[in-house]
């Protein structure tokens, strides 16, 4: 703020022969709640004053602004009106920077010696720019209100949604049994071939849906060796777990095998 | 102010153009998404319109749309516009649904079968330490993973699960050699006496189904 | 099940035909009232679609509404169809509850959280000049216009507020510096007609306070 007018305020507080008291002060008791509601503030009720006597902002009257809203507060507390603690707070400090700019100024002003008023002069312009932008704001179109967002029907198929796996989470699943397993020690663990196993059900669901099967043709279709090892193993566990039965009717004659109880199943 | 007297401008208009009719119907009906009846419409003009003139422009707009992708379409409710069924595809790609997850015990019934079939149920207590409730196997049966392939004979004649073809496919899987091996759990730092089980164990897998690891569609 | 695989087809499709191209974004940005960001819009292709070409058919999209009463609009959050201002009034006989005007407050501490974000209540309460009741904020954060982005690290750990992106899209803006800048509001604009407009305000803004924009520096 290097605005000569702002070094030396006082001759201009003299300077300006401004209004007497308001007239327009004298507002009607019951409608003194509205014009109190009327205000969002000290702030807004001095711009009110300011712009209402064509003050300038810039070079404020402090005398005369200071007078005219503590009459205005004064009419608002003598009728008993619940007045915001920040009116009384605007009073003091309007109040402070008026002594403030009744005392001698020294010859040279130093860096530090502003205006008393700038303080209120910048916040009394950043509230109306404030104001001016909430104003604006409030101008804007708003989205259900002056415009409406395109919001059709979605026609929804709606399918339920299962969970999926992958083949890591089955084996972390795996190794996480089998590492609880491994701490509990009762508990014998025996690791087996995946693929006997894998052979040990192929040579099931094959049995299941027949009677008996000659051995031979259970491993007809098998031209891998490895292959043919291990069905034949998973054959013999399967006896061994007596899932199967594998009988010769005939000494030397052809060997059947069979799925236990698969009547019963049915 | 200036915005509310154009606004208020259509208002005293008595009649309405056509195709001021479907514009401000298509506008009305593009930003509802609820049904509007024919009484709602009609309120929009404030009663200066006759039912045969909102039907026509219905009409009009229904064409006008035929081959995009949404559809007007009259409900019990009224009139809406919908997207097609065979937008759905690109609605969903949106907004994925997070997947549901399977619960441990799911899980862990699913990776007892997958790893030791065939087994039974009590094979599945066993090494899960609790009982396996029905729910679970059916859990797995309806989603067509586990079957049924036969019954042990002991006392109880209990079924024995196995994993389904659909459920390889399911995993993109050609074979359940495809499952990540045991050998790596063979890595893991395991107490003297189970590690030599183990290594056993491992040799009747390299022996019997070693060529299965790296040649998995051969034994299918 | 055959409407799935029906549905997945355009799935396998690696490219997309333009017209195609604007068929999808239309239905997709008609079902969808928030707006969706390039990013989002991508997603619906699953990727097989260059920036220039979603560009390009968005163009197509905005042209072809031109003169509906609709249009394609570019917010914050992205793309949105919505309805043009004049439709409004045709809007408002279907739904006659419109959402309420905020009071003068409210709107005051909006501008000032839009302008000096990020801000805390005390910086709020030391522009306005009096407190900032609960309530205010209470309902500007119900809106979404608001949120909390942190907390001042000073006694009291007051938090911080800023504007959400939904304020932007709301209010028809990209971004925050569509708002004109503070300083452009004229401070000093003694207009007898201003002044008067303060006695008939009661609690909401009247639309008479246009800022004087033309002398926008003269204060500076």
């Amino acid at each position: 703020m290097d605005n000569p007018t702002l070094i030396d305020p006082v001759a201009k507080v003299q300077g300006v022969p401004l209004l007497e008291v308001p007239q327009d002060l004298y507002i009607p008791p019951e409608a003194l709640q509205i014009f109190l509601e009327t205000f969002e503030g000290p702030l807004d009720l001095l711009l009110y004053l300011i712009r209402k006597h064509n003050l300038d902002i810039l070079d404020i009257p402090m005398a005369e602004l200071t007078r005219q809203y503590i009459a205005y507060v004064e009419t608002m507390r003598a009728d008993q009106f619940e007045l915001a603690a920040e009116y009384l707070l605007m009073t003091a400090l309007l109040i402070d920077i008026k002594s403030r700019m009744l005392l001698p100024r020294p010859v040279t002003p130093r860096e530090d010696d502003a205006d008393p008023r700038a303080e209120l002069v910048r916040r009394l312009l950043e509230y109306e720019r404030i104001k001016q932008a909430a104003i604006h704001i409030h101008s804007l179109p708003v989205a259900g209100r002056d415009f409406m967002p395109a919001c059709i029907w979605v026609d929804f198929v709606t399918e339920k949604q299962l969970p999926g796996i992958n083949p890591q989470d089955l084996y972390d699943t795996w190794l996480a049994l089998l590492e609880r397993l491994r701490l509990n020690r009762n508990h014998t663990i025996r690791y087996e071939t995946i693929s006997v196993r894998v052979c040990m059900s192929e040579i099931l669901r094959n049995l299941q849906s027949r009677g008996n099967v000659p051995f031979t043709e259970l491993f007809s279709d098998i031209t891998n060796v490895h292959k043919l090892v291990a069905s034949f193993l998973a054959l013999l566990e399967l006896a061994r777990e007596a899932l199967v039965d594998i009988v010769q009717p005939d000494r030397f004659g052809m060997i059947y095998v069979h799925a236990i109880h698969t009547d019963q199943a049915d | 102010m200036s915005t509310q007297s154009i606004l208020t401008k259509p208002t005293e208009a008595t009649a309405f153009q056509p195709d001021q009719v479907v514009r401000i119907l298509e506008t009305v009906l593009l930003t509802t998404p609820e049904p509007l009846s024919i009484s709602d419409l009609k309120k929009l003009f404030e009663g200066n319109i006759d039912k045969k003139t909102l039907h026509e422009s219905l009409t009009i707009l229904s064409e006008k749309w035929h081959d995009s992708g949404i559809n007007l379409v009259s409900v019990a409710g009224g009139w809406r516009f919908q997207s097609k069924p065979e937008m759905q595809v690109f609605l969903d790609r949106l907004n994925p649904q997070r997947p549901p997850r399977y619960s441990r015990a799911v899980m862990e019934t699913l990776a007892i079968i997958a790893y030791r079939q065939p087994v039974t149920r009590g094979d599945i207590e066993e090494i899960r330490g609790v009982a396996v409730s029905t729910q679970i196997i059916k859990t797995l049966e309806s989603r067509g993973w586990i079957e049924t392939i036969g019954q042990r004979d002991i006392p109880g004649k209990p079924y024995l699960y196995a994993t389904t073809r659909h459920f390889l496919d399911d995993l993109n899987l050609q074979s359940l050699e495809q499952l990540p091996s045991l050998d790596s759990f063979n890595s893991l730092d395991l107490s003297a006496d189970e590690a030599e089980s183990v290594d056993t164990d491992t040799t009747t897998i390299q022996e019997s189904g070693e060529p299965a690891s790296h040649e998995p569609t051969q034994l299918l």
